[in-house]
């Protein structure tokens, strides 16, 4: 035998040793194929990769949001200046936060498109409800962790849409003044409102994201992808088939001619 | 895998779980809630706002014009967080935080019989100002100044002056907001007119201001000071 | 004036054009409602199987091919008037505006060629029902391009962009551009609804057979569903495109608004007044011959049918009040800081009220339209309401279109109000140097790019 | 959860397709490694690229330090909040500012979430529900129509 195919027999029964060793201890193999090889419809295979291009656009707002925390620090007087050491004294700093904006934008339209995919195939029926909740919290997180994000860099525009924001905020009834105050830390735009919106951003919503994604996946999994009714034409055909010939029977005995369903409200 | 032990519970043992659970999960939630909403708190309970109650210098009367505003800029400290006084004073020698806000200043309209504008400048005040303001020329100038907030009051985008053919109008780019001179309501969303600070003019001839809005007599719904 | 200046003996250029551009925009304005209301109408028999959609589809559809010719002359003559009478004016528009002609030119085109087609192979594709529905759809889409090429034109007259022509974005995307096209889409929609309902209470009261009976009677309930549903949105959408003349054009605004022809806002009123009072009363009377019978909901119909009442007349009445002085002028009268902004509350109200109230009838309609109805058996006065609603929502179309074009007017200064707003007046002078095509010259003064003629009032 | 896709299930001509389990399992499945995972990993390389692209085509905005004592700038808000602005047009005056910044979406939130509850036919397809497909193209076209107010609001005012 060659040592080239020696070689590869060895490497064989390494590699087989390893996985052997790894799914008695932790069931790993059979856990990746029960997730890996789960069957889901294939017509509409590509409208569902909306779902994943929105789960893969979140990661990416993680990973970059984690790298610039290297670098921003989040005060009035720092903050700017971090960000302006970000955009051009730092390596690569333009391509980091170039992607966390940019795929913060496209995070919106695609979630916009992928709520429009579900609401419009009706993916949403039963069992199916409570991931459609799910989903609808998951887009107002993302919705305010956008616009606290805004506010992050302290230049004209965050300062001052989150100016405009808070005036916003302060019209609710009941409520208004003092959530303006808590988002605000007092009842002045000032440094207390950089901490906390950071705080916000950074963390608190993040972490409310990461399990709710999580139980959208868990729920996506348990119930299996419902897609839409063009992946069971088929099925379809067949139960209006075998209605229609329930149908047929049901008058043949009473001996009249068949007439239509609606029009026998009309003639009686 | 052992099955599952399900011993009995009675109600009594359910009712002591429930009613400690819900003390102790108080307990843990009080200081927690009372360290964020801290500043809630200060504000609405303890009646402290985050700038100092105190008089701040925006700017000599004498260079306002006759027939239109002038823009100040007047700079408020604000003691929030690590930028409190006593801070400050204790720990590192760092300036504390401002925070500057833009004030119309202008003299009061008033549109005659005939229909013509009339502008309230006081006659000394055309001529030169000398300093030591008597009492009556300091009431005079505070009868007839407008002190108005930049931040307009729909949605708070900052008002700009905008010259027109007969004198000109405050308007708010955001969504067309118009007020007149005195910062009165003329047209557009907002739904009252312009803020104005409550302000005192002194004998060094100079308009000083605090950091709230004097709703006064007028109507219209205060909302919080955002700015 | 390069060309001889034409004036018309009696009538004058503007009842020439006026008259001209009323009519081909009452045709035009049906065949786009029209033929939208037929290709869906096809596409309800396809799903529901019922004769009564593919025949009333197949008749509006004949119909509309009918009118396509005399409303396609009207507009060619009313092109040739504008060329002729108003010349500098119309190569200015045409200057800016040369590709948006042009693309309208070739959608209109797209829409004879389509409509023609889709209504002469009606039996050839019936086999492919599905072929000849998505055609109809799309003579539609051609008209609606068609309209909102022309709004692009016709809002730039009320609200020109201060940014020179080249700036196609701003030209193009004016203030009122969308409010505008909205408010003509729904427009359509209700006008040609309800000319139809009208047409089928009048074939209605004269039908002598059972099956024409019914047929015109559920025509009648059709058209007016189409109509009354579309109208309830216009305050809205109206609502919508005052707000962008008042912000691009506040003279043009104050003329429609608080001028002189505030009054023309007050017949308005009334006309919506008939027609919402008359298609609520259709709906009430006729929710008596549904299939499933609600009576709680009909009850409540006719309380909508009340509000209804009270919200016209809160709409008819003036916006200064004072002739009933102290009892309807709202409370302190000048100086009532008016919680609605600038609006009148009571015609705020008024508005806000017809179209909540609209919505609830309609949706009631609908519930019942879905169980189904005993057609032929409708009442004669029910039919009388459908017939009135017709001429009003006529001259409704016409009284809008006088107010939009007399807006420019702005009470006569510059030689008799204004072609373009602020830019080009009646009697076809730039007078504003910001006008897109004045170009600035090196010593200051500014020359119009068409005629020549030094900018600055008419020499 | 599916039956597993391996051999054992029954064989589907003899299953007795019923009203509920009619949508039980799609007419043809794929496993989701390697060609779903695959379509999904082309659509994020693409937002990846575009994304990477656009950082240096049009990199992400930094305009000058917050100065909140100007009289010459003009906030807008994100292209997302376009239609949200746009929308409190509709809502003059102080009794009805509050009601339009912020009742109206609460109920729109509120409207949301209970959709499934809102729409419960059995048939999932929009041809089948015309209510609330109707309901839903409305919504859509609204948003999309107050944007492009807004955007020709923005362009047209005299903010620049």
């Amino acid at each position: 035998m060659g040592a080239i195919s020696k070689a590869r027999s060895q490497a064989a029964d390494a590699g087989k040793f390893v996985a052997d060793w790894l799914e008695h201890r932790a069931g790993i193999v059979t856990m990746m194929e029960h997730f890996l090889y789960e069957p889901v419809p294939k017509r509409g295979a590509w409208i569902y990769t909306l779902g994943s291009a929105t789960l893969f656009l979140i990661t990416l707002q993680f990973l970059t949001g984690i790298l610039l925390l290297f670098y921003y620090v989040p005060s009035t007087d720092h903050a700017w200046n971090s960000i302006y050491y970000i955009m051009n004294e730092a390596y690569f700093g333009t391509l980091i936060r170039g992607i966390h904006y940019w795929s913060a934008n496209f995070l919106l339209a695609v979630i916009g498109l992928h709520m429009a995919q579900v609401f419009f195939s009706g993916g949403y029926k039963a069992p199916r409800e409570l991931n459609w909740v799910v989903g609808v919290v998951l887009l107002l997180l993302v919705v305010i962790i956008a616009f606290t994000g805004y506010a992050l860099r302290w230049d004209q525009d965050g300062v001052w849409a989150t100016v405009v924001g808070m005036k916003i905020g302060s019209y609710s009834p009941f409520v208004g003044a003092y959530t303006i105050q808590f988002l605000m830390g007092g009842d002045t735009i000032g440094p207390a409102t950089v901490s906390r919106f950071f705080a916000i951003h950074v963390w608190l919503l993040p972490a409310a994201l990461a399990p709710f994604i999580g139980i959208h996946l868990y729920l996506l999994r348990r119930h299996g992808v419902f897609g839409d009714e063009m992946e069971y034409r088929e099925r379809l055909a067949k139960l209006q088939e075998r209605q229609r010939l329930e149908e047929y029977e049901q008058y043949e005995d009473d001996g009249e001619p068949y007439v239509g369903r609606r029009d026998r409200a009309d003639r009686d | 895998m052992a099955e599952l032990q399900k011993d009995p519970m009675t109600r009594g043992d359910f009712l002591g779980f429930g009613i400690l659970g819900t003390i102790v999960g108080a307990l843990l939630t009080i200081p927690p809630a009372a360290f964020v909403l801290g500043p809630v708190i200060d504000v609405n309970v303890r009646g402290e706002s985050d700038v100092p109650d105190d008089w701040y210098r925006v700017g000599p009367i004498g260079e306002i014009p006759a027939k239109e505003p002038k823009v100040y800029v007047v700079e408020f400290p604000v003691n929030q967080v690590y930028s409190e006084e006593q801070v400050i004073e204790e720990g590192v020698e760092t300036p504390g935080a401002t925070i500057d806000n833009a004030v119309w200043t202008s003299w009061r309209e008033e549109i005659g019989e005939n229909g013509e504008a009339i502008h309230r400048i006081p006659s000394f005040v055309e001529s030169g100002v000398q300093p030591p303001l008597t009492q009556e020329q300091i009431d005079e100038v505070t009868a007839n100044l407008n002190v108005l907030s930049s931040s307009c009051a729909h949605l708070g985008c900052p008002v700009r002056w905008i010259v027109k053919e007969d004198g000109g109008e405050f308007l708010c780019p955001c969504h067309g907001g118009i007020y007149d001179i005195n910062g009165g309501y003329v047209g557009g969303p907002p739904p009252r007119g312009m803020y104005s600070f409550t302000f005192e003019v002194r004998e060094d001839a100079n308009i000083y201001v605090k950091h709230e809005f004097d709703i006064g007599g007028d109507k219209g719904p205060q909302q919080p000071y955002v700015i | 004036m390069p060309i001889g200046d034409l004036q018309v003996p009696i009538i004058g250029k503007n009842v020439v054009i006026a008259a001209l551009v009323q009519t081909h925009i009452l045709f035009a304005a049906f065949i786009i409602g029209a033929v939208l209301i037929a290709a869906t109408s096809e596409y309800l028999g396809m799903v529901t199987k019922e004769p009564r959609y593919e025949r009333f589809a197949r008749n509006l559809a004949r119909f509309v091919v009918l009118l396509f010719a005399s409303g396609a002359a009207l507009a060619i003559t009313f092109v040739l008037a504008l060329v002729t009478l108003f010349p500098v004016f119309f190569s200015y528009l045409q200057n800016i505006f040369f590709w948006v002609f042009l693309v309208e030119a070739f959608m209109f085109l797209g829409q004879i060629i389509i409509v023609y087609a889709w209504y002469n192979v009606w039996d050839k594709l019936a086999y492919r029902k599905t072929l000849h529905v998505t055609f109809g759809f799309i003579a539609g889409f051609f008209g609606l391009m068609a309209m909102t090429m022309i709004d692009a034109v016709a809002s730039y007259m009320l609200t020109p962009a201060e940014a020179p022509v080249t700036n196609v974005a701003r030209t193009f995307l004016n203030q009122t551009m969308v409010p505008l096209n909205m408010h003509r889409f729904v427009g359509n929609f209700s006008y040609a609804g309800f000319l139809i309902a009208g047409w089928g209470a009048w074939k209605y009261l004269r039908s002598t057979r059972e099956d024409d009976r019914d047929y015109y009677d559920w025509m009648g309930h059709f058209g007016l569903l189409w109509g009354f549903g579309f109208l309830i949105l216009q305050p809205v959408i109206g609502y919508g495109y005052l707000k962008g003349i008042r912000e691009s054009s506040p003279e043009a605004f104050n003329t429609i608004m608080l001028g002189e022809r505030a009054w023309v806002f007050n017949l308005l009123a009334i006309y919506l007044a008939i027609m919402s009072i008359a298609a609520t009363a259709y709906f009430v009377h006729k929710l008596r011959f549904a299939v499933k019978p609600m009576p709680t909901l009909r009850n409540m119909a006719v309380g909508a049918l009340g509000f209804t009442a009270l919200f016209t007349v809160l709409n008819v009445i003036p916006a200064d009040a004072d002739i009933f002085p102290g009892v309807l002028s709202f409370a302190g009268g000048e100086n009532t800081d008016i919680p609605l902004g600038g609006m009148y509350p009571w015609k705020y109200i008024g508005l806000i009220g017809l179209m909540i109230v609209g919505f609830f009838v309609v949706a009631l309609y609908l519930k019942a339209t879905a169980a189904g109805f005993h057609w032929g058996r409708a009442s004669r006065w029910s039919q009388y309401a459908l017939l009135i609603c017709a001429p009003t929502v006529i001259i409704t179309m016409m009284t809008m279109g006088y107010t939009r074009e007399s807006a420019r007017r702005v009470d006569y200064q510059p030689e008799g109000g204004y072609l373009i707003y602020n830019c080009v007046t009646l009697q076809q002078n730039v007078v504003n140097e910001n006008c897109p095509a004045v170009v600035e010259n090196e010593d200051g003064t500014s020359t119009n790019t068409i005629n020549g003629a030094r900018v600055g009032g008419g020499e | 959860m599916y039956a597993p896709a391996t051999g054992k299930q029954k064989p589907v001509e003899q299953e007795v397709i019923t009203e509920e389990n009619v949508f039980e399992r799609p007419d043809e499945t794929i496993a989701f490694f390697p060609k779903q995972v695959l379509y999904d990993l082309f659509v994020s390389t693409l937002l990846l690229l575009a994304c990477c692209a656009l950082s240096y085509v049009s990199p992400a905005p930094l305009t000058e330090p917050a100065d909140t004592a100007t009289v010459t700038y003009v906030p807008r808000p994100e292209w997302f909040f376009f239609f949200y602005e746009q929308m409190l047009m509709f809502f003059p005056g102080y009794a009805l500012i509050s009601f339009g910044a912020v009742v109206v979406p609460t109920v729109f939130v509120v409207l949301l979430f209970a959709v499934p509850w809102l729409d419960r036919g059995p048939r999932a397809s929009s041809t089948r529900r015309p209510f609330a497909t109707v309901i839903g193209v409305l919504v859509v076209v609204v948003v999309l129509l107050n944007m492009l107010m807004a955007v020709s609001r923005i362009i047209n005012f005299p903010g620049q």
